[in-house]
């Protein structure tokens, strides 16, 4: 389960709507992969003006290889995009926390924002396979934004999609539609843009539930060197830390995230000046 | 992780002290080593440069912390860490269990808070060194950092010096007029070697927000972008120091590239950027090192320190097979 | 070259004089203008800058005088130049015929043979403005950097102003321990504006030969690699003085690198290194720059000079169209 | 017949020997082009850490486009190496000033060292179009550096090919069979590294003949703003001058140049320190 440094083989690169999913062979990183996790790849080769790796979810994985479904946001991913069958790439991974599993079967509802949604399929299959009925709800700024539609129709019990300007499912955000799915939930499940946790890990905590949040935050190095991914997280001494969500993270309890100071060192945070 | 193929002792002496091999981590760039031990044998490293510690746990700066540049990044941590208490109890101990060596970077708001620093350390089991971060801002003087000014610099590591018996190596900054000139006033106050170079400060914008990229404005320019200013800088102080041992560093990311900065005067060097992009690069950056100098004919590391300076017959222009 | 979508006036004003565009080519990276003509239309853009001419000619330094670094280059030409005779019986009237603002670069190595050469320039048709290139060594204080010494680039500045009324901009070298400290007093001694910033010191090791690159051991690195410090200088300088107009200059080889440097604080720009890569780097930037700005939203190029400052309101994260 | 910056398609990559032979479509490069010329290619992207383009000899050209021939000895020529048909390469060309052809029929020697041959089959053809006999001189390393012998075979009148080991034709360097291939002969032509030129030039000097030499000096720019590529050189007015390679040579009448003095800045050179 410890990471490993591998050089992969791309298996297969597809357009999924506005995204570009790159299969790639990894027996290492697929043998010890839990849902949330995420691999950073290398962009550029290796004289490359881009020093830093770029991180992805894993979307899926089975004995052969691992899936990530990446956005082209800039240079790094737009290199990817580009990326061929047989062109090998240097993958670091598993990286991170994943989703803690409930410890019985229970209700799990997964909120997916935009390329968010890339962890929740993996992890809706683990719940199921754990015996959790799986309610989705995944929501993105238009329909060629939405991403796993399709699979999370196969794996959840129900799917409920939304889109900001209304192009799929109903118009709006996921956290309008998500108050209706929390009868009789156990845990909340979430992953996408910050201020969506936010909304996400408030509306669980209202409705007196547990909620996980996948956090997004630039990573330099994505193994725990570097300090640039942090945010401030209270620790089970009740104390704020600046926590390195690569690490310890990306995935959190929602109420452990103090969402509103994020991009802030609060001034209770432990060393805060 | 050596090639069996290379038959050049790995070891270096730096102030008195032997170290395994020439390649050591840059301090800020590996934390205290635990997090890339599943990358690489830490063991085989002229040992780890730790990130600086301060006295009391930090927080660092607010996010965002970073900013990749073309073949560079700009950082601004802000020195988060745990504070002297708490490395003493975790990080070094399991440095130390495992045999590798630790150099230990300090860093402090006056010339007393790195004096308590140093005296906390001494004795630690495990440290082979120290290496004092004086690019921090010096409360007593407006905010001058101390790597910016000769006295202070010197102010510093006096107040180290006397507090430990290890090798103390000053951290230089490439932001200044005249390097040397910083260069002697450390080692004039008792610095046992020279570590060179520091990042360099830069800014970003961020041309959607119309803002800074940092939240802190300014952060430090590491990586390959660098190396010319660090190679200069550790030119023009070896030039003046021959005989003052240099840690050097700054965008290196291959043994050709620590080729160069033995050749131009350091006695080992510290890979850090190159972690993010490869966090087996320091044990890779080594094998290619020693792999070099043996092809070049170097039957020690310490041959090849300073070469490019001349005091030796040129070579003619000869081809290795590792240039490419 | 300008597209026809863009709305924007490209004109700048510096220090009284107006251009026609905000870009400009780079001192000692477009020789007097005329070999990049087949490339692009200079007289779309704000003007040429032209290499820096000395009282004499000049030879210049051995080869080699170049070294690739990541992205960057080492350089150490060696100002060579054919003297400000040949200069203005040739070149500029070149410029001048064609209607083509020059800005004329100017370096010496006393403060008195700056005056001269100013004085030599006085009336010159086609003379648009001065940059002074103070990164000369001073003859008269052993050798030291002009623009290492606040004293000595106040020195220059005076005995330049003293000659000539076109804007005279002071060039600044990044290579100091405070640049605000060096802008102030160039400002004070008559500089109207700043030119930020010339190359950083730097060295390259051949690994083959196992000598220097350079036949002159150190060169100016320049490039991308050195935006971020570019910037940084920028913006350091304009926070300072923030009514002295700034042509910024550093590794720009886009329209949104530029855009950067205008958001620092510069009001207009130059490009360097990325006409070795592109001949007609500087249409294309100013062409990418001002499409940028149109985008954003502003009326004219002035309007975005400082704006990363945070003296208006931050603007949410915007998609433009123009990241990638 | 001025130079033109061009995006140029890949049409062909082949392996020579140690060399790579690409043709690129560059029709308005081709157009202009005379023998001696060159080509700057730049390489590594629009990001590329590699800023300075890579200078090449117009080792051929039709209607269509032209050919260069490269030795991969760094990063950018491992790049260029690694092209497909189909890429396009930003190319400026044709650069810098080309052989002199003589301006009535006489015979000429041209004498190639390595890659430097590549200019000489463009040329032998025009000295063939021209009424002129052609003997040549190929000298490499080895046989694999050897290049173009069989182009020239098919052009010149005479080829004697050397090699420093004796891998093919006679053991020994060029400038070893040049002084029995001088006899009757008006021009001779040279392209290879300097101290190959020097004897060349110094042979053709004693022999009492013209020569001209085809330098190979660093360029950063190619294009005659940058001032890297000098060397010193004796001007029409006897004074020696750090002279352009790119832009006023790379051929320079050999009895010009100051071999002696290449990689200095003589004594005697205008504003000489
Ligand atoms: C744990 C984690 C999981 C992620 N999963 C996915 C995913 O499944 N699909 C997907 O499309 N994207 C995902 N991202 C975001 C993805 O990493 C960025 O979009 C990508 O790094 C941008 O690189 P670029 O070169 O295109 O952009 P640039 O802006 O050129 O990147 C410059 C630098 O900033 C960093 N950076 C820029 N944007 C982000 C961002 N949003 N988050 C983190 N770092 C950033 C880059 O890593 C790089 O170091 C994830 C990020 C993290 C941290
Ligand atoms: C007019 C001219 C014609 C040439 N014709 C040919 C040819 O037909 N075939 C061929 O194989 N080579 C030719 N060369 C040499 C070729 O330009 C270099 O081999 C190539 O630039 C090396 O690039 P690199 O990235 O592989 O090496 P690197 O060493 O990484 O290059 C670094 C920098 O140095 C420059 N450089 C390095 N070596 C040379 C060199 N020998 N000459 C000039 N610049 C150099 C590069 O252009 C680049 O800017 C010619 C050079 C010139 C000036
Ligand atoms: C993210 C980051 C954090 C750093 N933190 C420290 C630090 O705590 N103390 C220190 O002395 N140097 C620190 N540095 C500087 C490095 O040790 C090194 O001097 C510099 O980055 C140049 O080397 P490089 O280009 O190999 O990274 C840091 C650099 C980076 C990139
Ligand atoms: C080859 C070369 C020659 C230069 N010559 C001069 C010069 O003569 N005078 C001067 O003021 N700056 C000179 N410079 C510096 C540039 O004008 C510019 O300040 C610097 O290169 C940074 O910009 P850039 O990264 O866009 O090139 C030269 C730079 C290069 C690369
Ligand atoms: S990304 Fe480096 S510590 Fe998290
Ligand atoms: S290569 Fe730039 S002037 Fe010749």
């Amino acid at each position: 389960m410890t990471a490993a440094q591998v050089a992969a083989t791309v298996m297969d690169v597809r357009r999924k709507g506005d995204y570009v999913a790159l299969r790639l062979a990894a027996p290492r990183i697929a043998a010890g992969a839990r849902p949330g996790q995420f691999a950073a790849l290398a962009v550029g080769g290796s004289d490359s003006p881009m020093l830093l790796r770029r991180c992805f979810s894993l979307a899926g994985w089975d004995a052969g290889g691992i899936e990530v479904v990446l956005a082209v946001t800039g240079r790094g991913t737009a290199w990817l995009a580009r990326r061929r069958p047989g062109d090998v790439l240097d993958v670091v991974g598993p990286l991170g926390q994943p989703f803690r599993l409930p410890e019985r079967p229970q209700t799990c509802v997964l909120v997916g924002g935009g390329y968010g949604a890339a962890p929740l399929v993996p992890l809706a299959a683990a719940l199921r396979a754990a015996g959790c009925p799986v309610r989705m709800a995944l929501g993105a700024a238009g329909a060629s934004r939405l991403m796993a539609v399709a699979a999370a129709e196969q794996i959840a019990d129900t799917v409920t999609v939304t889109t900001d300007d209304g192009s799929a499912g109903r118009r709006g955000r996921v956290s309008d539609v998500l108050p209706d799915m929390l009868t009789g939930v156990g845990t909340v499940y979430a992953c996408g843009p910050m201020a969506m946790l936010a909304a996400v890990a408030r509306l669980a905590a209202g409705a007196g539930m547990p909620s996980q949040v996948a956090v997004e935050e630039s990573m330099a190095c994505g193994v725990g060197v570097c300090m640039t991914c942090v945010l401030p997280v209270i620790g089970d001494d009740g104390r704020t830390r600046m926590t390195r969500s690569c690490l310890d993270g990306p995935v959190f309890p929602g109420d452990r995230v103090r969402f509103e100071a994020v991009g802030t060192v609060p001034a209770d945070a432990v060393g805060a000046p | 992780m050596t090639d069996p193929a290379v038959r050049l002792d790995p070891a270096v002496s730096l102030a008195g002290v032997t170290f395994r091999g020439p390649v050591f981590t840059a301090s800020g760039c590996a934390a205290a080593g635990r997090e890339l031990a599943p990358y690489l044998d830490l063991g085989t490293l002229g040992g780890v440069v730790t990130k600086s510690v301060m006295r009391a746990p930090r927080a660092g700066r607010p996010t965002p912390r970073m900013a990749e540049t073309a073949s560079g990044m700009l950082n601004s941590i802000g020195l988060q860490g745990p504070g002297i208490e708490a490395f003493l109890a975790g990080d070094l101990p399991w440095l130390a269990e495992r045999g590798i060596a630790a150099v230990v970077s300090i860093a402090g708001h006056s010339a007393q808070e790195y004096g308590e620093l140093a005296r906390r350390l001494r004795g630690a089991p495990g440290l082979a060194m120290l290496e004092v971060n004086i690019s921090c801002p010096n409360v007593e003087s407006r905010g001058q950092v101390f790597a910016c000014s000769a006295a202070g610099a010197a102010d510093v590591m006096a107040a180290v010096r006397r507090e430990i018996d290890v090798p103390v190596f000053a951290k230089l900054s490439p932001d200044v007029t005249d390097i040397v000139d910083i260069a002697r006033s450390c080692v004039a106050a008792g610095a046992d070697g020279l570590s060179v170079i520091n990042t360099l400060l830069g800014v970003a914008i961020d041309t959607r927000t119309l803002r800074p990229v940092l939240s802190a404005v300014t952060g430090g320019l590491s990586g390959p972008a660098i190396k010319p200013v660090a190679l200069r800088c550790v030119w023009q102080v070896h030039a003046a120091l021959p005989t003052v041992p240099i840690l050097g560093m700054g965008g290196i990311r291959s043994g050709l590239d620590a080729l160069e900065f033995l050749l131009a005067g350091a006695s080992a060097v510290s890979v850090g950027t190159a972690i993010f992009a490869d966090p087996g690069a320091p044990a890779r950056v080594q094998c290619e090192l020693l792999t070099a100098l043996a092809a070049r004919g170097f039957g020690a590391v310490a041959e090849a320190v300073g070469v490019a300076h001349g005091l030796t017959a040129p070579r003619e222009v000869v081809a290795y097979g590792d240039e490419l």
